[in-house]
């Protein structure tokens, strides 16, 4: 996992405190050579090879160093430590949904806004993608791919992927019959991401960014719940996440519901693999929450050596905006390209391409950070639907009030 | 201990105050760099984790960045007015109660039945009984997790549909059939019980070889006497062994419950204290507020009233359990 | 009560390789008081065990009266035990340490349990006692309790295991008295293991004695001192014990002579006891106790043995000589004969006094087949 | 070394007797199937036995159900946790391919399973001798930093534990009451005060910067592991009669003599409880070391969590519970070396009479 | 070897509320073998421990020799001590534990430790053992390792606290003449604990008698048995012990009577007792071994007193008659004197024998002061 360091013989102190191995670097704005910088990621295995080809690329063409290193655990958890002690990253890859509520932090501050250093176009990327790098004005980091859940079937059991509720409905009446081991769906149906799709399929908002105004309790949002209600009957009694994808893996069922990190292992247990876009409720698209993977700028930057910045946004602009490695990636590890020339690509794969119009479909997470306190009570509420406590409109009313008490 | 009968008990505070030149404080030597580097890095912390609960933190960093501005008590007034606290609280004890009693009768069990004579190969059993004193929680109780699945596939759905096949297939009544598949993570007592389960299973190998340990030390001849007395097996359980595995039990007790009141991981690798923080057992939700709702002051102060109350614990315990027997002899 | 036969009892350990009792025979009438007596690892604690029921027998039977009990679990043996540990119920107060059994093999209600301790407390002088744990106890107090315990059921046989072994001299002695009274008292059938002298000759109405499983002797206390069967009793026996010297008899029939020229003794024994006696020219082991030796410190040649006194142990009451005949041969002489180290004296004993012993079996020559028979009967 | 090499002895004794114990079994049997036969033992009796026995086995079985079924998972095919066929996966997917994965791939006990082979250093770097690997550009893995640690907790562990028990024990001095009482109170504030105090202890440990020292966390593990083990220790060598102490100082022995030649031997089985618990204390815990290390320096149980977390949502589980496994190996086999040690050690509070 | 002198030594525990030893004065020459004897908690084991320096005076002084060693740590003192339990190492073999004190307190290469061990281990009987655990060896044979751990050192003083407790009657017999033996080869200085009557009487060169912490008497042991300086010390010496019977005296100088009317003894003394010894009329207590009392079976009237048998306990070489003359009265008598219980006999006993003690401070009233002081010199 880890590469760097000497390890071993331990006991050597840290590295000192200021997150930087400070080197003089020149100011080139294309990553001038000499800046070192260190990034943080929490990656599959396959992702984090791929990763550290690409990275040992970067530095033989600029001659920065880049000190790659994943912390293992929950990644926000030691960014909440090593941060404010200091001892924090120069930049990190996740999700946008931290942006807001990092980029509100003052004292200390979290991240760095990079506007002034970064040399290429934001127009480079979709508009989806341009928002979530940014916060209140602040660029915090560079996007290089999204993700969203859409629907796998397996082609075995199903000849005509479903375009619509109804006709998946009709496919998994078809094959659910839990007490022989058979399900209809698999699908991780009470966490929020995941569900987020259909409940806000009708047009209404967990949460409206723009207005910061909590939706959960809107009519569209109850009405979405009705629907993802109907696939809570077709799903393995456990929602978690484990005990839903096995059920699809093991050919037990014939669609699943599930993103893109999970193509790879799929396509190893499943000989005849598809993915398409929801199914449509009463015509309307599923709009999914999409994660938009960034490069973070840490505000580590803020006091590092010059050739540290240039290293570390040096880096996520090659990444970002080198064609090929999207291509490859989309390929590979099924990204889903942000770069807007690489989107309309006809190479791209068809599973990816269904998951990028599925991201059409969808909104990013709000990055918010009030978002910070939807996600319980909403996950909650789910759990209380799917284990028939409470009907959706009086789950959803009370996640709402939950959530306004909170703010 | 090969003849420990040599002038122990009143010998011990005797050799104390008598062994030459053994008034003078170097014994206060031996014991002070264990107290200092305790001190330093368990008792410090407390008193930080204490003045952050004083202060409005709102996030780990805020802390250490300096951000935080002392606001007195507030943080200890809200938890009060706070249900989650109480529910936690009730919780907690609930879950430390009901782990305790199933686990003494649990590890007693086992300890007399591999202590017994007519067990060949106790000593392996032994042995491989106390295995998972060996593993990491976050390994077992993970392993756990699955195993409590609430798919009818999970691995006690599984045994539990087998078990009613064999059943019905004796045509028993329905009562005793089980409704499959319990949603052990899932509703609020299930998960309880999963909870329980698995705090038992950790904790059981611990009073195992305590017990063990005190069933060895039991005289042949206590025993014999209560035979000769007329006393059944059962009497003699009564008269010989259980008091003298009572103060050992206790001991264990008190210890494991001590750390039953902390179980972080069951609960948070299970479902998070769910369903609907419902059993979010009370450094769960200290942890919670902490990282999820980034309220770092009040977790902080969550936290303290968790460490003060297993203090308290230990106190009561100590000073009526009779654990301090050992420590203040004279 | 109860009369307690012991009927070829056996007990075998490891499978045959060790023989710890070895087919005894022994009947103990009903009241009576027998005291068990034997070098370490003879089989007294084993012998004890099997009658309590704690152990069970490889063959053989016990029984209480006609009963065969041999199959009886321990429990419901009419038997009470006095451990040599005590054994006391560390967590129980005397009076319910005292309670216990009754609790247990009677329908006693709690009041009734509660009044016959305090009548055994006070019997024992322990009655201030009841209400304290047995750690609180000294050794004699916690003697009298596990007496008192075993009393209060009102066992028909009462079994002691060494029960004074523990205690100090001076408490030995009380305690010694108070367990004679009590078996007297309540008339219960009564074996006491013991390895002490004194306890052994004053205690039992009969003493058995042990040896390697085996049952040399039983028989009044004094007779068997008196008229012990075989040279291991005859030394077991007696404290100090009986002096043994190898001597060869030279006899024409009418006249014998005691001979052992290295110690120079000369022996000529009375016509009357030769007529009485059948001797033979043979190898003898001679006996003689240190109380029947009679040291002459200004010897004139005619005693029995001229000897060099090695030490002289003054005891107060006594002084014991020990004189260089052998290895350990003493004598017990009154306070003011008192040779000096070195001395040479003479040494007298009488022909009543001597026992002689087969050289090789060990048994007493003069007793018939019949008579070592009755010995263990 | 002596007392390594004591180990070494008390494991081969331990595993031939494991070894043999299938034939002392048969013995057994022979033995009872004799007896029966010349009435030694009835046929009841030997059934109650048996069934006895039986009882015994089928309760240790359900107790180890757990681990019985984590471990048929990490020689199963595939990752995922569930076997939707059944308790069990197939017996014919069997293999080793995740211990392969442990041992070759995972950083164990190399950085990405590359392993080198160790070349010793005169002079240079920080010491007079360190030693460097060679055949792998990674270096060693987490095996070797959960050793380190390991070793700095039993260390300093012992180092205070010992003579502050002895001191307890056997000396009066100022405070003695209240330091043991002290410390009982604490004995039980450890694994929850680790999450409570997290952010505190990092705080301390970034102030002086300690952070990713793996000598400083080896001694933080010593220092929670101080209270219980020292009072438990004492308690132990409470039992130990005083005269054997006299008995060496009449012999002429020093303070230091008597303690190594008397107090020590007999402490043994004490001691081995210790010295489990202290290595459990330094061997499991993930949450601190994991908050205060940086990756090169992660030890095992960090990366056997990472393992469990590595997955967005799922878990390899074949992988994590192979590395489990051999995680808890050390442990394992120290603890059944000293079963007897450790019954014996925690003796205590039992019976007074 | 070395001469021991204890100083006014003192030690109280409990800041003073106990006072162990109280002021005690006690000199044993070089080589000298004393035994102490006392009741329990009288402060024998306290002070043996000051002399080994385990235990620090409270004040006084321990000198050896003319060196005081009061300051000197127990392990730098050349003592060594036999305890109780044996203190065994229980780790050890036999030759190890043997071995130690020679580790410890000498240079000895290890080759030279294992010959002197072996040597000791030879002439101790135990040199099978030498590999043997403790746990592995019978009661005996500990005490003979536990021996020859002490004495391989070849310690200047030597310390016993009651070594022999724990053995039983015969080996104790045995191992006693062993450590004598011992002693006197090497010429040790000895200091020996015991609550041994048979012990204290024949080990010693002189017997030092502890009361309470204090000092009672010291002298040869037949001095003290037949000249005990207080009625304490009468009692506690002598086994069986002393009687004692109130009394009264009645004088006019020339003539006296000793008299009890409850048990009806009026014993006149003769003109030469009365002339010797200095009699008040008042209450005095009367003491008289029971080996001195003379039983006739058939009383004439003539006898000092008349009384009742209550019980005949023979213990074969002699029995011992109780009377009823008050609790606990006992005569010796020869094996042929067996009155039967509840018989009438008489009593008879000499004048010479007699002791009498103040009835209040319990001193031999015939003492003078100078002769008590030299009783504890
Ligand atoms: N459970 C046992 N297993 C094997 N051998 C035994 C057992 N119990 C007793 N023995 C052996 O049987 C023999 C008799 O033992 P027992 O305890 O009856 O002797 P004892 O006469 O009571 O001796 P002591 O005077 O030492 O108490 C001894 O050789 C002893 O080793
Ligand atoms: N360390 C101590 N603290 C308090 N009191 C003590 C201590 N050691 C001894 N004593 C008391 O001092 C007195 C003398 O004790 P010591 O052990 O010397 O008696 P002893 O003559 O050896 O008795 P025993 O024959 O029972 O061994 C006793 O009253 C005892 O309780
Ligand atoms: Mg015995
Ligand atoms: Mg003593």
């Amino acid at each position: 996992i880890s590469t760097g360091g000497d390890g071993g013989d331990g006991g050597d102190g840290s590295d000192g405190s200021d997150g930087s191995d400070g080197s003089d670097g020149s100011d080139g704005s294309d990553g001038g050579s000499g800046g070192s910088a260190r990034l943080w990621v929490d990656l599959a295995d396959a992702e984090d090879e791929a990763l550290s080809e690409y990275i040992g690329q970067y530095e033989s063409e600029t001659g920065d160093t880049i000190n790659k290193e994943a912390p293992g655990g929950e990644l926000d958890e030691q960014l909440e430590t090593a941060i404010p002690a200091g001892d924090g990253p120069d930049s990190w890859i996740w999700a946008h949904d931290w942006v807001g509520r990092f980029a509100v932090r003052e004292d200390p501050p979290f991240l760095y806004d990079a506007s002034d250093d970064i040399d290429v176009s934001l127009d480079d990327y979709t508009e989806t993608a341009q928002e979530a790098a940014q916060f209140d004005g602040g660029l915090y980091g560079l996007p290089f791919a999204s993700e969203t859940v859409a629907l796998f079937y397996n082609e075995d059991l199903v000849d005509e992927p479903p375009e619509t509720m109804a006709e998946m409905v009709s496919i998994m009446d078809e094959h659910h019959d839990p007490e022989n081991g058979q399900y209809g769906l698999s699908y991780p149906a009470t966490d929020p991401y995941f569900a987020s799709g259909f409940i806000q399929a009708y047009g209404g908002d967990l949460f409206d960014e723009s207005n910061l105004e909590v939706g959960v309790d809107s009519d569209a949002c109850k009405q979405g719940i009705d629907a993802l209600q109907t696939l809570f009957e077709y799903i393995p009694s456990d929602p978690g996440y484990e005990s839903q994808i096995v059920a699809f893996a093991d050919g037990l069922a014939p669609f699943a519901i599930n993103g893109p990190w999970e193509l790879g292992n799929l396509q190893g247990e499943i000989d005849n693999l598809g993915v398409t876009t929801l199914p449509t409720v009463e015509g309307n698209n599923p709009r999914t929450y999409s994660g938009i993977q960034l490069f973070y700028f840490s505000s580590m930057l803020a006091d590092a050596d010059a050739s540290t910045v240039d290293a570390a946004t040096g880096l996520a602009e090659w990444y970002t905006t080198n064609e090929d490695i999207v291509l490859t990636n989309a390929d590979e590890q099924g990204y889903i390209p942000v770069l807007a020339d690489a989107v309309d690509n006809d190479d791209l794969s068809a599973e990816v391409q269904a998951f990028a119009r599925q991201v059409d479909h969808g909104v990013p997470i709000p990055s918010h950070p009030d978002m910070d306190s939807v996600w319980t009570p909403v996950t909650e509420a789910l759990e209380r639907v799917f284990n028939g406590e409470q009907d959706g409109d009086a789950a959803l009313d009370q996640a709402a009030s939950e959530i306004r008490e909170a703010l | 201990m090969a003849s420990s009968q040599i002038g122990t008990g009143g010998g011990l505070s005797r050799l104390r105050s008598a062994l030459p030149f053994s008034n003078r404080d170097w014994g206060l030597l031996l014991v002070a760099p264990g107290v200092l580097l305790f001190s330093s890095f368990m008792l410090y912390p407390i008193f930080y984790l204490f003045y952050i609960s004083l202060t409005d933190a709102t996030f780990a960093g805020s802390v250490i960045g300096g951000g935080a501005e002392l606001i007195g008590l507030a943080n200890y007034v809200q938890l009060i007015g706070d249900s989650q606290f109480w529910t936690s609280m009730t919780t907690t004890w609930l879950f430390v109660a009901v782990s305790l009693v199933i686990k003494v009768l649990l590890a007693v069990g086992i300890a007399l039945l591999l202590n017994h004579v007519r067990v060949a190969g106790k000593r392996y059993m032994r042995a491989a009984v106390i295995v998972p004193l060996g593993f990491p929680g976050i390994f077992t109780i993970t392993v756990w997790r699955g195993m409590f699945s609430d798919a009818r596939f999970g691995v006690f759905n599984t045994i539990l549909g087998r078990y009613n096949d064999v059943m019905s297939s004796l045509s028993a009544p329905e009562l005793l059939l089980f409704d499959v598949p319990i949603g052990f993570l899932s509703g609020r007592w299930e998960a309880f019980f999963a909870y329980v389960t698995t705090e038992v299973w950790l904790a059981y190998p611990f009073m195992v070889i305590i017990i063990v340990s005190a069933l060895q030390d039991v005289p042949r001849s206590l025993h014999e006497a209560a035979m000769v007395d007329g006393a059944g097996a059962l009497e003699r359980f009564r008269t010989v062994t259980l008091p003298a595995i009572k103060g050992p039990v206790l001991f264990a007790s008190i210890l494991t419950a001590a750390t039953s009141f902390q179980q972080f991981l069951i609960p948070w690798v299970f479902n998070q204290g769910g369903p609907s923080r419902q059993n979010e057992l009370i450094i769960v939700y200290g942890y919670r507020e902490a990282i999820t709702f980034n309220q770092f002051g009040l977790s902080a102060a969550i936290l303290i009233v968790g460490i003060a109350f297993v203090g308290l614990f230990m106190y009561v315990a100590v000073r009526y359990g009779g654990l301090a027997e050992g420590v203040g002899d004279e | 009560m109860a009369r307690v036969t012991l009927d070829t009892l056996r007990k075998e350990f490891d499978r045959g390789t060790i023989v710890a009792v070895d087919d005894l025979d022994l009947e103990i009438e009903d009241g009576e008081f027998v005291t068990v007596v034997g070098p370490s690892g003879c089989g007294k604690t084993t012998t004890l065990r099997m009658v309590a029921g704690l152990e069970e027998p490889t063959s053989g039977a016990v029984r209480f009266d006609d009963e065969d009990v041999t199959e009886v679990h321990a429990k419901e043996r009419p038997v009470a035990m006095v451990f040599q540990n005590y054994a006391l119920y560390p967590h129980k107060t005397v009076m319910e340490n005292m309670a216990f059994g009754l609790k247990m093999s009677t329908d006693m209600t709690e009041d009734e349990r509660r009044e016959r301790v305090t009548e055994m407390a006070e019997m024992m002088g322990i009655e201030d006692l009841l209400d304290d744990k047995p750690d609180e106890l000294s050794g004699g107090q916690k003697q009298r309790v596990a007496l008192g315990r075993a009393i209060a059921r009102e066992p028909e046989v009462f079994l002691f295991d060494e029960p004074l072994s523990n205690l100090d001299a001076k408490l030995r002695t009380e305690m010694r008295a108070e367990i004679q009274k009590l078996q007297k008292e309540f008339g219960v059938t009564a074996m006491y293991v013991t390895h002490d002298q004194e306890e052994a000759m004053t205690m039992g109405d009969r003493l058995a004695i042990l040896n390697d499983g085996k049952l040399q002797q039983v028989g009044k206390p004094t007779e068997v001192y008196e008229n012990p069967v075989n040279e291991f009793v005859a030394g077991f026996i007696g404290s100090p014990s009986m002096n043994f010297v190898d001597v060869t008899v030279e006899t024409d029939g009418s006249s014998a002579t005691i001979r052992n020229d290295d110690v120079g003794l000369a022996f000529e024994l009375s016509d009357e006891y030769v007529a009485g006696h059948a001797l033979e020219n043979a190898p003898y082991t001679l006996g003689i106790r240190p109380e029947n030796i009679r040291i002459v410190e200004e010897p004139t040649g005619d005693e029995t043995l001229a000897s060099t006194v090695e030490v002289v142990e003054p005891i107060g009451s006594d002084n014991y000589v020990h004189l260089a005949v052998n290895d350990d041969f003493l004598a017990r002489s009154p306070p003011d004969v008192k040779p000096e180290a070195g001395d040479e004296v003479g040494v007298v004993f009488e022909e009543e006094s001597i026992h002689l012993f087969d050289a090789e079996t060990g048994e007493d020559v003069f007793l018939t087949d019949e008579e070592i028979a009755a010995a263990v009967a | 070394m002596s007392a390594l090499a004591a180990l070494l002895a008390l494991v081969r004794a331990k595993l031939v007797a494991l070894a043999t114990a299938p034939k002392r079994f048969v013995v057994m049997v022979q033995r009872a199937v004799y007896d029966v036969r010349t009435g030694n033992r009835t046929a009841w009796d030997v059934t109650k036995s048996v069934l006895m026995t039986l009882f015994g086995l089928a309760m240790v079985l359900v107790l180890l159900f757990p681990l019985f079924w984590i471990t048929t998972a990490s020689l199963a095919e595939g990752t995922r946790l569930f076997n939707t066929g059944g308790i069990f996966p197939d017996p014919s997917t069997y293999n080793l391919d995740a211990y392969r994965w442990v041992i070759f791939e995972s950083d164990f006990f190399f950085v990405d399973g590359d392993w080198g082979y160790p070349q010793l250093v005169l002079g240079g770097g920080s010491g007079l001798v360190s030693f460097r690997w060679v055949g792998t550009d990674t270096g060693p893995g987490a095996l070797f930093n959960s050793l380190y640690i390991v070793s700095v907790t039993l260390a300093a562990g012992f180092g205070m534990i010992v003579p502050a028990a002895y001191a307890f024990s056997r000396r009066q001095f100022i405070g003695r009451k209240r330091i043991l009482y002290g410390y009982v109170l604490f004995t039980q504030i450890g694994a929850g005060l680790s999450i409570a105090t997290l952010v505190a202890l990092y705080s301390l440990f970034s102030t002086y910067g300690l952070t990713n020292n793996l000598f400083i966390l080896g001694l933080f593990y010593a220092a929670s592991a101080i209270p219980f083990n020292t009072w438990l220790l004492k308690t132990y060598m409470d039992n130990i009669p005083v005269s054997y102490e006299e008995a060496a100082m009449v012999d002429g022995a020093s303070f230091l003599d008597t303690i190594r030649e008397v107090i020590l031997p007999l402490t043994k089985p004490g001691l081995a409880v210790v010295l489990i618990f202290v290595w459990l204390a330094g061997w499991n815990e993930f949450i601190i070391a994991q908050t205060l290390l940086r990756p090169e320096n992660y030890p095992l149980s960090v990366e056997l969590y990472n393992i469990a977390t590595q997955g967005r949502f799922s878990t390899p589980w074949t992988q994590f519970a192979a590395f489990a496994n051999l995680f808890a190996l050390p442990v394992a086999i120290v603890y059944f070396a000293a079963q007897r040690s450790v019954e014996d050690g925690l003796s205590f509070g039992g019976m007074e009479g």
